[in-house]
């Protein structure tokens, strides 16, 4: 149970129970469920603070949440363009939740651009406030609006809360020591104060923070507060806002939380696998949208021992962080698919190599360039065969942005245990999407120690203590890890096939058919859990499948139809290489199977592929946007019906 | 880098010979610079497993399998690459590099570069034979222009590159080069690399008896490697056979040593910090080799990139009592907690 | 018919006719319908010539012959040593044959090393032609031996005859101005003689070669052809060669013949594409085992404007194969599978610009550096989707040496046709292997020229006229190539995703999922022609199914199978992307499939995926060799008996 | 390449306007260069469809949508290699590659020094903003040593490239600098560029306002610039504000003119064959660029590969009726006949 944070403004406190018969009262408090809300500006106008705000006052209150920030692409647009436009929505609720929402109930619009951009969202119906005094017609004209859309019909189907957002706010700071520029720019956090007021957020902690922020400026965060506050009290006082509303706590599991993007929790999987392993970390990486976060989060955390090697490109990166791990660190290396695409050959020498390596591939739209800023799950077939010879790999999606921290352990797990690479496919929903993590005990911290070879493991025909360097552990075929600078075990590794066992260069019809063999059956004989389903009726004949970021879609679009009495099994793959051993058991038992992924159909075919008579149905969409919970919902109530 | 001593060496020369059977062609130059290294290694007074050895892919690159010490047969020119995070990540070691020439400046040769304006603290050797060995002959970046080789076969158009000046356009703080034929003069310089710290790059003149055979029997023939040889020696003038050599507009020239004012005879320096010297230097000759000075172009002291990086770290992490700061860190900023 | 060359030596003509109760006179001539033949010996004892002119020898007899150099791997090693050994294999008979043959029943072994290497392989009971003078002491234990092979038992098994081909040779060029030392090395044109007499084979056309090649040093051409006319008079003379063979010609399709490896032919086939498009040729590549050879001979043929620039790595090589291909070029790129993985971010930028490039993978043992020079299967998956986001590309393997033309031909015509690139799957059996190959006629070359875009293609809402060149041809959803210098067209193409039409930059999600499907779209509706089964009886059950070098082998076993009665279907994919449209049903009237690939099953888990229902049974070896036809009729047979 | 005529413009600046919306931040140095390019392509003489510019991934990147050219925008770092295709196949075109310092340095160094030593008829524009803009504000090869930036929050230790440095070591026949703030002087180095047979390569500071702003103000503000910007002018003495260039061993030193005589002021000369005196140049100013020459450095002539190559080519077509020699390749060498 959810602690409610107190605190609110002193004006919160006077709030009028909800009453069905005097809803057009001032204050009325109603309560809802859920709400998904989107904050929409200029890149200058701070949008993507004012969502995070408001999001830790949410999460304070103990609702369940998912956030999605949306930034311009690529490129910086001038000021009101529609490329400029940032946004950031959040979708909380008393229950818990699964994504950030499919459509925007309030839309927070601070300009004409942000509110051209993302009305085409809105649910119908919706809520829009929006700053008038950005509706010049100079501004207009910059998006296209031949007229005014507050002064005409075409808002008619929402509920418009026109609000002087700039005036209001310098006319509130005008008493303050700031200059009337500096006053504008603090209009977000008058609008944050007017959206907290009306969803009952408390202000408290944004207070502390902007206090925090600001340290060393106590006159713009004095400035910040007040705007803050005059939305709030401005919210409370306005006559246009009938009404207020109340989203109470939702229950989740005890324990401490934060908000976590998927980036930032892969970063601190990558430092928690280091801790975990007792090993440096060594991450080789070339900057690249949507991935660089981590190359930034990681470079903070040199206390952790970990070293970041910005390289001259991904080549280098994936090489330095083979170098590395050849000489005992945990070697990791990060990118997107173009970046990926490049390291193909040198993952290609780990797998020879069989050393431990960790190639994180945060998926973006493409081929080529493609639309570095959107999300797509189009490279698991790259994942898996981009290399040549045969050449597997382990391969594991996280399905959420928290997700990304557990995955990131289990990756290091099977690096470290069969000396291995392996690749971690998120995406850009995940890297920048958020939620609230439920913060691991570190007790629960696995142990990865390795042991490295120190000793000599063999002996040769005259009895002598030798050291095979390919001699394999019988479980787990993994061979020894003797890093340079351990006496006695001088060794020489490399490209060419080697003789198993000895390491030496062979070229051997036999031996190469054994390697090639044994390198697959080492994969393919990694350890990974069973596949659970959910299945709660028994009584399911279609079973929903997904793997990576689409498991909050799917998730939500599953409770939608159990909701509905609509019996669907569901189960996600957080394993793709190998895959679980349940799993063809599991797909066995109906009679259809629909697999939705935001490429062409790329898991269908593996599946297709491994499991023969498996009757997969693909639900595919390439937008560059995670699906929405309700075309899913529509897309399985169809194949259900149609048997 | 493993703390180099350059003196007594308890270990020999066969220490370092390992149990692969050597496989280059009969004379190839590539076994006079193994048996030097091999040779050479014990004075670094390092244990041989402090040692590891990066090679990509050519003739060349085979030499890490000849040597009792770690090493590594990577993949074609990316070896700085790998080196730079073993380096990087182990300053325990002491990391070589062994390349070719179609190795370290074609496919390689952004890596290069980069390792060397970093100044890694890796010791790169090029094996310059100009011509791709293990492919079978075909031309390579230091390869002559108008050269005949199957993908060539109407003369090679390709200006070659220099390998000295590129490294020093690209920072190099060491740049020396050498012959596989000299052993004293292969040693010397492997020891001086040995001893500097960050990136040395050594580029050795190595005989490709198949493909291109005899590409330095100028500096090598009695008969006219005294006019075209020229060891350079720090602190002393720059001589050989009855010529100099002296300063002409920023670059270099030869003269008749009777002909010049022996105070105009250039004092050979390899620890000048501006590069214009050893640029200069590399100038001296060309692809013709009609002068070809050997040795230490240029070694000076600039801080290396692995040192940089491992005291970032090290000033981080010391004191830090991980698990305690991954705790720290998941609850820093805003948490809440539900009961 | 074939007509037999006339001009054997004058000693030929005196054969006596077979006789089955004369069969220990010397001199018994026996006829064969096929023999394989290895010649084997040190590097440097010219066995790939002798090869060569026992080759040409053989084809102007009319036989049908099929041949396998086998160089050392990647090193020169020391004369004399396991590693240095080289060798030629032939195989030739008097009906069409399809492989180099599985094992020799003849071996020419120049030294103790060649002996011990090539034993083996050899069939037992087979003949061994052994050059007694290298089998000193030194030499032997040089190569492991301990006592001398030919003294103790260990050949009982075959037919040795121990020939002192050094010292013979040295002996029948005393009165040459030649030294000793050119003699001695001229003691695998002995050997070639001996051997020409033993299968009766005409010796005239060598004899005119080695004049020709030895112009400038008349001596040496003389001692040579003294050398093979001795070695000739040799078998004629020596008692210990009792049998003399004769192998008929085959009765092979009317035409000019000339024997041709598969790297000469994929070389010949791009400047073929050139001829037949009216375009100049470009390739970018840089050198690599087993593919060099096609840069090699097409460095050479500058006459037909073929371009050849040796970059400075694989992605400069495919990314001026690309900037050519932009500039109105046939842009072709060429290496083996390190260098393809390198090439693919470039490739994935050629799919989104939807530019015609031919990439050429010469697939080598992988992962990593392999084994260079040994043949594999293992990157149809890296060449179906090595490869970031959905960037689907046309796939094509050649099946034989003499077929790597055709299908360059082809993989040219979709290119050009789709705008699209297109990977081309030979191998290294393929590339240094030869056959014979029947010379198309210059009347049958494809007229592939292409319309380039000259002329505005559409008009504006103003009606003025304008170009749009992503204007897709409704049929083949090929885009306008309008190459730099084209007056008026000027626009701007890039790896962004584009605007479907115009090609500006767009980032609407639904025309990043209609660019998507369009481009799958494109490549699915490639026109290839349907694929032939070879189905004699009708009656078979199990079909089996190859792509690539397997041809040969594959279709030797079917043959034996179908001369021993046994029903099995057979064909063969040279289209992998897309595949034919009649695939499908074919494999559904067969209740088993046999897929023999060497590698571990690639193209079986496509056909799993893609043809649900299909009983697909995997024949993997990856040994690095070609199948043997004889592992693969046991193989077949296996699974048509157990039904 | 095209026949460049530097005269008699019929074209106008905004003929050579895209219709794309232009999308840089506001304030970058980007849209002068754009503005300056654009006003000074007419000069070229070419009709706009036989200039082709060629990108790699950047900021500057984008600069090909915004020109009425053939253009394209094409992978990161790869620039250099595509347009070597293209120039190399179509002597009939102007093509241009634009870069950044990331693009270019970074993941493209290998086909930049390829492309100069070769010496392909490329102008290469290299943007140096010392940063990469794009993915938002990391530190590049060109940054200062100790930057702060998102993946450095502890100071960058990499030791940067001077790029002209790098061009020259690798062969370059064509090097200049200018800033993104002085069209005057953006255009005579485009012209010189221009009308050079080779590779240009021409480095351009340009301020990035919102990773790296300011990064190059020394050379712009009235108050610094005339102590620091050094303007080369080919046959003149090398002077700015008060102050002389005077040689100095065998790299140059700034030196108050009242200091020196007149006769020992170095006059520019951008031909000299021997690229030591242009890298001396190079090496005036480091990152700190307290004394910082902007113009050509070097401009010789050397055959370019383009051209070489072509000529084989040529040489080896002419005349040859294709389709004829295809049948006489086929049957070359040993064939038979079936009846
Ligand atoms: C990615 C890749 N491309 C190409 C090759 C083929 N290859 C191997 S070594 C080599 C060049 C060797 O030349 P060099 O570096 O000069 O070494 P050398 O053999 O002369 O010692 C080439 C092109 C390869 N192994 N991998
Ligand atoms: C293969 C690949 N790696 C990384 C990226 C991401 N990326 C795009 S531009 C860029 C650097 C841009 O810096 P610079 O070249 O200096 O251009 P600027 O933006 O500063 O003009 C990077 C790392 C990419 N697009 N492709
Ligand atoms: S090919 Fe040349 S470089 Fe290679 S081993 Fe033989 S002689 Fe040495
Ligand atoms: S980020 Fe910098 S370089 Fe890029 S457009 Fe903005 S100001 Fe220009
Ligand atoms: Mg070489
Ligand atoms: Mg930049």
């Amino acid at each position: 149970m959810a602690e409610p944070a107190s605190g609110m403004p002193q004006a919160a406190c006077q709030r009028v129970l909800p009453n069905p018969h005097e809803e057009n009262l001032v204050n009325t408090v109603r309560q809802l469920d859920r709400v998904v809300i989107r904050f929409a500006g200029d890149s200058g106008d701070g949008m993507q603070l004012t969502g995070d705000r408001f999001t830790a006052e949410t999460a304070k209150l103990g609702n369940d949440l998912s956030t999605l920030p949306n930034y311009p692409a690529e490129i910086r647009a001038p000021a009101g363009t529609l490329p400029g436009v940032s946004s950031f929505q959040i979708h909380f609720a008393d229950t818990d939740i699964l994504t950030p929402g499919d459509e925007p109930e309030v839309l927070v619009a601070m300009n004409p651009a942000a509110l051209k951009a993302n009305l085409p969202d809105l649910k119908s119906g919706g809520i829009i406030v929006v700053n008038t005094d950005e509706f010049s017609k100079r501004n207009l004209t910059k998006v296209g609006y031949d007229a005014n859309p507050l002064e005409d019909d075409s808002l008619e189907d929402y509920q418009v809360h026109p609000v002087p957002l700039t005036s209001l706010t310098i006319g509130a700071l005008e008493e303050h020591e700031v200059g009337k520029k500096d006053a504008a720019r603090s209009k977000n956090m008058f609008a944050l104060g007017l959206i907290s007021w009306m969803y009952s957020r408390p202000t408290e902690s944004t207070e502390g923070y902007l206090k925090k922020k600001f340290a060393s400026k106590p006159e713009i965060a004095g400035a910040n507060i007040a705007a803050l506050k005059a939305g709030w009290n401005y919210g409370e006082t306005a006559e246009a806002f009938a009404v207020q509303y109340e989203i109470p706590p939702a229950s989740l599991a005890a324990g401490t939380y934060r908000n976590i993007t998927g980036n930032a929790a892969l970063a601190w999987g990558i430092v928690a696998s280091g801790v975990a392993s007792d090993l440096p970390v060594f991450l080789g990486a070339y900057p690249i949208t949507p991935a660089s976060d981590i190359l930034h989060e990681l470079s903070k955390h040199k206390r952790f021992g970990v070293t970041t090697v910005q390289a001259e490109d991904e080549i280098a990166a994936v090489g330095a962080a083979l170098g590395a791990s050849w000489g005992g660190a945990l070697g990791v290396t990060t990118s997107s698919g173009p970046g990926i695409a490049l390291k193909s050959e040198t993952i290609s020498l780990a797998v020879s190599l069989e050393l431990p390596l960790l190639v994180v591939d945060v998926q973006r739209a493409g081929p080529s360039t493609g639309l570095p800023t959107k999300t797509e799950q189009a490279d698991l077939m790259m994942a898996m065969f981009g290399r040549h010879g045969e050449a597997p790999i382990a391969v594991v999606a996280p399905q959420s942005p928290s997700d990304c921290y557990a995955t990131m352990l289990e990756a290091t797990r099977m690096a470290l245990t069969y000396r291995t690479p392996v690749m971690i496919l998120s995406d850009g929903y995940i890297a920048n999407g958020a939620e609230p993590w439920l913060l691991p005990d570190m007790a629960d911290l696995p142990d990865l120690r390795v042991d490295f070879q120190t000793t000599m493991n063999a002996q040769d025909a005259d009895g002598n203590d030798i050291f095979l360097p390919y001699q394999r552990n019988p479980e787990t075929l993994a061979r020894p890890w003797a890093v340079p600078g351990t006496p006695g075990l001088q060794h020489r590794i490399g490209g060419i096939e080697k003789a198993d066992g000895t390491g030496d260069i062979s070229y051997d019809p036999a031996n190469h058919d054994h390697m090639v063999r044994t390198r697959a059956a080492k994969i393919a004989g990694i350890d990974v859990p069973d596949i659970e389903v959910d299945d709660a009726s028994g009584n399911a004949k279609v079973l929903v499948l997904g793997w990576g970021s689409t498991w909050g879609p799917i998730g939500a679009a599953v409770r939608g139809l159990h909701d509905r009495g609509i019996d669907i099994a569901r189960a996600h793959l957080r394993y793709l290489n190998p895959m679980p051993a349940n799993l063809g058991e599991i797909l066995g038992r109906y009679d259809k199977v629909v697999v939705p992924e935001m490429n062409l159909g790329q898991l269908a075919l593996l599946l297709r592929g491994n499991y023969p008579g498996t009757d997969v149905v693909g639900y595919n969409k390439v937008r560059g946007l995670p699906f929405t919970s309700n075309e899913l919902q529509d897309a399985l109530e169809e194949v259900i019906k149609n048997g | 880098m493993a703390d180099v001593k350059l003196d007594a060496p308890k270990l020999k020369a066969k220490d370092f010979k390992s149990s692969q059977e050597v496989r280059w062609c009969p004379g190839c130059g590539d076994y006079a610079i193994l048996a030097a290294m091999q040779s050479f290694l014990p004075e670094l007074g390092l244990e041989r497993e402090k040692i590891a050895f990066v090679s990509g892919i050519g003739c060349s690159s085979r030499f890490p399998y000849y040597l009792n010490t770690y090493g590594m047969h990577s993949i074609h020119g990316r070896a700085p690459a790998i080196a730079t995070g073993l380096a990087t990540s182990r300053d325990d070691l002491s990391v070589w590099v062994v390349t070719g020439d179609g190795d370290a400046l074609s496919i390689g040769g952004n890596h290069l570069i980069h390792a060397l304006r970093r100044n890694v603290n890796l010791k790169i050797l090029l094996f310059n034979n100009r011509i791709y060995g293990l492919t079978k002959g075909q031309y390579s970046p230091t390869s002559e222009p108008g050269k005949l080789t199957k993908s060539s076969p109407m003369g090679s158009v390709d200006a070659p590159f220099n390998p000295l000046s590129l490294a020093l356009g690209a920072e190099a703080t060491f740049v020396a080069r050498t012959l596989d034929s000299d052993r004293a003069h292969l040693q010397e310089v492997l020891r001086a690399a040995a001893a500097h710290e960050g990136s040395a790059f050594v580029e050795i003149y190595q005989n490709c008896p198949i493909f291109n055979d005899n590409a330095f029997e100028t500096l090598k023939n009695p008969e006219s490697r005294d006019e075209a040889l020229i060891r350079l020696q720090d602190g002393e003038p720059i001589r050989f056979g009855d010529r100099v050599v002296v300063q002409s507009g920023y670059g270099l020239e030869v003269k008749n040593a009777s002909d010049v004012d022996e105070k105009d005879v250039v004092i050979h320096k390899s620890d000048v910090d501006d590069p214009a010297y050893a640029f200069a230097l590399s100038r001296l000759s060309g692809i013709e080799l009609d002068h070809t000075p050997v040795g230490v172009f240029r070694n000076v002291k600039r801080p290396t990139y692995d040192e940089g990086v491992r005291r970032q770290v090290n000033e981080a992490a010391t004191g830090v009592d991980r698990k305690d700061a991954l705790d720290r860190l998941l609850h820093s900023g805003d948490t809440w907690t539900v009961l």
